[in-house]
């Protein structure tokens, strides 16, 4: 019928790479991610990432709002890990104004904060789990995240993005039976995680699925600036907990834990090491609990001298910094946020190098991106 | 002999039916899903909810909540100044629950603690209208109990009953 | 009483006029068991899958959410019908129903029970056809509806579709070949193709097959959790990789596919007791020297059993379901190939041992 | 888009100090800036901090080899680019920033190393140093307008590809170059209303009506 010949009579049969588009829309991309695929059968080849769109312009927004006034708003960088958030831009001004804050007030921001870092994990591990297809531990992860978010409600009075502190220390104590409600948490948490081990750590299809998959080695780790539990997957012993001390953490007595090949399933056996270190790190604080006062002194109105000041924290995913450019006003003149999801997605392009499409979901899963803090 | 035990665990799969063993075990476990519309949550008291103003206490020339919204949510109109001197009642009071971001610093900087959060959570209009509060619906109805928490420490914390919780009474 | 027995023997007569009314009133009887089975799995699973994950699953339709299949057939049906606009109209709109088709066909050669006898002596058999290569049957009908999966994958001129029906069409042939000898296996302790005389032989050596032919059991498990595209095998579908034979499929025709996908988890549930579990036999029981005596009671028993032993099988796939994770693509076509067509091969060879010497 | 309709919420932008940024504290060293201010004399400022956070400021031309010394040299070895940006400086004698931070992993130690550009300058790229630095590069360059030059593949990231503007510049309007128009729009209310009371009735009642 037609004229033209058809192609397999044109020339010798040859194979073409095929290229795939992978999201905005796609369950595996815990957002809206898009990565161009380019395709050798199931194999990739190339991988193009696309991101910002979810970019919301913080950065820009922030230079528009007072030091208190942006607060609230950082906490939706990482949704998932507001109160980390909250702790890198409030350390940040703490620096910028040289202000002190009171003992008590940085043991309280420790529990939290690892109480976040607990809930943040618990979520990842959860979808990273449905990625991989064990659909059952998905609701077990977000069932223990539960009691988190009620601890959280009981104390700042919102679930997901508290508002945690104010500039300068505290707001509140903890509510009377808080602590007991904590510790027994903490206590029922324990056996909770050896299940999910049980679980999947020894389960032959997770390990098939994850060992030697997403391979990136220390060198390149390093050079791609991967940070949190994605570069200590390789081996690397940077947290900024221990490495650029905060807060009240050089007091806790905690252990950092490295993987060794960089893989997805040592990077999955980090955090999961790193849950059981957050208890004991919550445990210590809520131990050690010192009196005093919780509100710091901070100024009404906050002006800062002309100068800079680069700020990091340990976030769940990640180095999280803040970089802030102060004018002498109240308001930042430039803030740039160093978000972890950001950098460590830009590794996915080297750990996915020949790797399956189905690999690709795993590795996706095992840097932990929330996208709202890779577009800001 | 090592060997050989690996191979028995090879063929005899140990480490699937321990998993399966766990989901057996939360399969007669309390569960954990509260049917929302006919099961009420049992609120703490420092929810922040919706906002709320107590008309009679505010002084209305101080506007620190509406300088600190960072939303931009608030609007206080004070009296002019002949009539300050004897009611500081604010003229009109606005808040537009709608962009309200629930942070609480309003909360934090009000001094006579006239603005506040209520236990009310269920902000799902179908009319918009509902959500701008005037200085008629702001004020909270009395009736119901409410928390204000910018000035209750240390109130017992209520947490809901965990499935968390039920397993430590059986052990 | 009486009138009533008039009555049926008078039906019973016209019935004997026309032979082709017993095997439509069967047909219509079995369809519709079968039909309320498939819709109430997929309640029974989402139940059960919510349990297993400490939540209740729905049940809001209706008491304890009974009502729910027939709320999500209303609502598969009342969804706008999308055909691609890439797609090949016809392919597309017919590869639902090639896909739909097969599971049903094959519960025809299935034997249910002893057959059923009435006052008069007439005996009545639970089966619409039981054919002498029924086993043969069912694995012919069952490679059918592979072609469902390709042409659904094919028709919809989409990259994802084709990925997804290229993956399940090589995992089909992949699981089929051990499947298949895993049931030859008891073909040859039985010695014969019909499953009714499958049954009969493991009463007749009062044990059931599973017991002669573990591995084939096994295997058979492992590679029919496969076929149904079940996890930890459920590539095809799996949700967070990209891909299904179905991504382009929408409301009703969507809706054929799953209601296939659970047929195929009904058949395979019951065609595993037939084969391993001693089908309608009661166990603990001489049901053959019961039978003389009260032959209705033992038959109707006989399906309770049937019924119990398949409950179980799907329960305990479900619970898989429940727990595992998903395999990679390569690395489940290695395991089809690789590992279980050899312990396949090797079962055939020792249940082949077992019945020359120590079954004389 | 949510950020538009905020916009007009915003309070003025904070006017820009007249004279010019200027960092004000004390001069911090280490032994790093000590080293780089003597290798790259005359290319190498030290500049004022007031967390006392080790900065130099270097020259553009000597920026990579500047980066590549304090990442090789086996006394540095800041191996680790924590972050990197840029800000803009409307009324500086030279607009672009570029900032980098750096950490070592092995000495547990930071810098800052700062490079001052003319505007519509090009910022030597440091994508052969660290890899890491592409994407910040390319964020750098979507938001600030900073070209790098010899980037392998330096194109928008954040924003839609046919974007027009860099939004994080100073002279760019919050809500975009629409703002006025999304000020004037009566979806876009204004959340802060106007300190006259009449008017923000009237608005109020507008808006009640049109809901």
């Amino acid at each position: 019928m037609n004229a033209e010949k058809p192609s397999y009579m044109r020339e010798v049969l040859e194979t073409r790479e095929m290229e795939l588009n992978m999201g905005p829309q796609h369950p595996a991309t815990h957002g809206v991610y898009r990565a161009i695929l380019t395709l050798d059968g199931e194999r990739i080849m190339k991988l193009n990432s696309v991101v910002g769109y979810l970019h919301r312009g913080i950065e820009k927004w922030a230079e528009y709002r007072t030091y208190q006034q942006g607060v609230p708003i950082y906490d939706r960088l990482d949704y998932l890990g507001a109160v980390l958030n909250n702790h890198g831009i409030v350390g940040a001004v703490e620096k910028l104004l040289q202000l002190e804050v009171p003992r008590k007030a940085e043991y309280q921001r420790v529990i939290c904060d690892e109480l976040q870092r607990l809930a943040s994990h618990l979520m990842w591990f959860a979808t990273h789990a449905l990625d991989i297809g064990a659909m059952s531990v998905l609701f077990y992860g977000v069932r223990e995240r539960e009691p988190i978010m009620d601890l959280f409600e009981a104390h700042f009075g919102q679930r997901l993005l508290p508002n945690a502190y104010p500039i300068g220390g505290c707001r509140l104590d903890f509510p009377k039976g808080w602590t007991e409600a904590c510790r027994k948490f903490l206590k029922a948490l324990k056996p909770r995680i050896d299940d999910y081990e049980t679980l999947l750590t020894g389960n032959r299809m997770w390990r098939q699925r994850t060992i030697g998959v997403g391979v990136i080695s220390k060198e390149d780790a390093i050079a791609y600036g991967l940070s949190g539990p994605t570069l200590r997957g390789s081996g690397v012993c940077f947290d900024v907990r221990r490495s650029i001390p905060y807060s009240a953490y050089p007091e806790f007595d905690f252990e950092i834990p490295l993987g060794t090949n960089g893989d997805v399933f040592d990077r999955y056996l980090c955090r999961m090491k790193e849950m059981r270190q957050s208890i004991r790190i919550i445990e210590q604080a809520l131990d050690g609990m010192p009196e005093g006062d919780l509100k710091g002194k901070a100024p009404k109105i906050m002006r800062a001298p002309m100068g800079e000041v680069y700020f990091t924290v340990e976030a769940a995913k990640g180095q999280l910094g803040y970089y802030i450019v102060s004018d002498g006003t109240d308001k930042p003149y430039r803030l740039h946020i160093k978000s972890p999801s950001f950098i460590n997605l830009q590794g996915l392009n080297r750990m996915s190098e020949g790797a399956l499409i189905a690999d690709m979901v795993a590795i996706i899963g095992s840097i932990d991106i929330v996208l709202g803090e890779v577009d800001r | 002999m090592e060997a050989i035990s690996k191979f028995i665990r090879m063929i005899t799969f140990p480490e699937l039916f321990k998993g399966m063993a766990v989901t057996a075990k939360y399969f007669f476990q309390r569960k954990v899903t509260e049917q929302y519309p006919d099961q009420k949550t049992i609120l703490p008291y420092r929810t922040k909810g919706k906002l709320h103003v107590d008309i009679d206490k505010c002084i209305s020339l101080c506007r620190f909540c509406e300088k600190v919204c960072p939303e931009g949510c608030i609007k206080v109109f004070p009296p002019p100044k002949e009539l300050a001197k004897t009611d500081k009642r604010p003229v009109e009071f606005y808040i537009n629950q709608e962009h309200c971001l629930h942070c609480g610093m309003c909360v934090d900087s009000c001094s006579t603690g006239a603005i506040h959060h209520s236990d009310e959570y269920e902000l799902v209009v179908i009319d918009f209208k509902e959500l701008l509060g005037d200085k008629e619906t702001l004020p909270y109805d009395m009736i119901k109990k409410h928390y204000r928490w910018n000035y209750l420490e240390n109130v017992p914390v209520k947490i809901k009953d965990s499935p968390l919780k039920e397993e430590e009474k059986s052990q | 009483m009486d009138t009533l027995l008039n009555l049926w023997s008078t039906i019973e007569s016209w019935m004997l006029a026309f032979p082709v009314v017993i095997y439509l009133v069967k047909i219509g009887i079995l369809l519709g068991c079968v039909f309320a089975v498939v819709a109430y799995i997929t309640l029974a699973e989402r139940r059960l899958l919510g349990f297993y994950q400490s939540r209740l699953g729905p049940n809001r339709v209706g008491p304890l959410g009974l009502i729910q299949p027939v709320a999500d057939g209303l609502k598969c049906f009342l969804k706008e019908d999308i055909v691609p606009l890439n797609s090949n109209p016809l392919l597309f709109r017919l590869a639902p129903v090639f896909a739909f088709f097969p599971p049903f066909a094959g519960f025809a050669v299935f034997t249910f029970a002893l057959p059923w006898v009435m006052p008069n002596g007439r005996t009545y058999h639970y089966s619409v056809a039981d054919v002498d290569l029924g086993v043969l049957f069912i694995m012919a009908i069952s490679s059918l509806g592979i072609f469902g999966l390709i042409l659904a994958g094919w028709s919809s001129g989409s990259k994802y579709p084709l990925f997804g029906s290229l993956r399940s069409a090589s995992q089909m042939l992949a699981y089929e070949v051990p499947l298949t000898l895993s049931v030859i296996s008891v073909v040859m302790m039985a010695g014969s193709f019909r499953l009714s005389d499958i049954v009969a032989a493991q009463q007749a050596y009062k044990f059931y097959f599973f017991i002669p032919c573990i591995i084939g059991f096994v295997v058979y498990f492992i590679s029919s959790v496969a076929e149904m595209n079940r996890t930890p095998f459920d590539l095809p579908e799996g949700e967070s990789e990209i891909i299904g034979f179905h991504t382009e499929y929408s409301g009703m025709r969507f809706a054929f596919f799953f209601v296939a996908e659970y047929a195929n988890v009904v058949f395979i549930s019951m065609l595993a007791p037939a084969l391993f579990l001693g089908g309608y036999d009661i166990p603990f029981v001489n049901d053959l020297a019961l039978y003389g005596a009260h032959p209705n009671i033992v038959s109707i028993l006989g399906v309770c059993s049937y019924a119990a032993k398949s409950t179980i099988f799907a329960l305990f796939v479900i619970w898989v379901r429940a727990t595992f994770p998903r395999y990679r693509y390569d690395q489940l076509l290695k395991i089809g190939w690789l590992v279980l067509l050899p312990i396949a091969l090797a079962n055939l060879f020792v249940v082949a041992g077992i019945k020359l010497f120590l079954l004389k | 888009m949510a950020d538009e309709k905020e916009t007009t919420a915003a309070p003025a932008a904070p006017a820009p100090p007249k004279k010019g940024w200027e960092p004000t504290g004390e001069i911090a060293e280490s032994d790093a800036s000590k080293a780089l201010l003597e290798k790259f004399a005359g290319f190498a400022a030290p500049v004022k901090n007031l967390a006392k956070e080790p900065t130099v400021m270097v020259k553009k031309e000597k920026l990579v080899e500047a980066l590549e010394y304090l990442k090789s040299d086996p006394q540095h070895l800041f191996d680790y680019l924590s972050d990197m940006t840029a800000v803009h400086y409307p009324d500086n004698d030279k607009k672009i920033m570029t900032v980098y931070h750096l950490y070592s992993t092995s000495r547990k130690d930071s810098i800052r190393v700062k490079c001052e550009l003319d505007e519509g300058e090009a910022c030597p790229t440091c994508v052969g140093v660290w890899p890491a630095a592409n994407w910040m590069e390319r964020e750098a360059f979507d938001l600030m307008g900073v070209a790098f030059e010899g980037h392998p593949d330096l194109r928008r990231i954040l924003m839609p590809d046919e974007w027009e503007g860099h939004p994080l510049r100073k002279e760019y309007p919050l809500g975009g170059p629409q703002e006025e128009e999304i000020r004037s729009n009566k979806y876009g209310k204004p959340q802060l209303l106007p300190d006259d009371l009449e008017e923000a009735r009237k608005i109020i009642e507008e808006g009640r009506n049109e809901r």
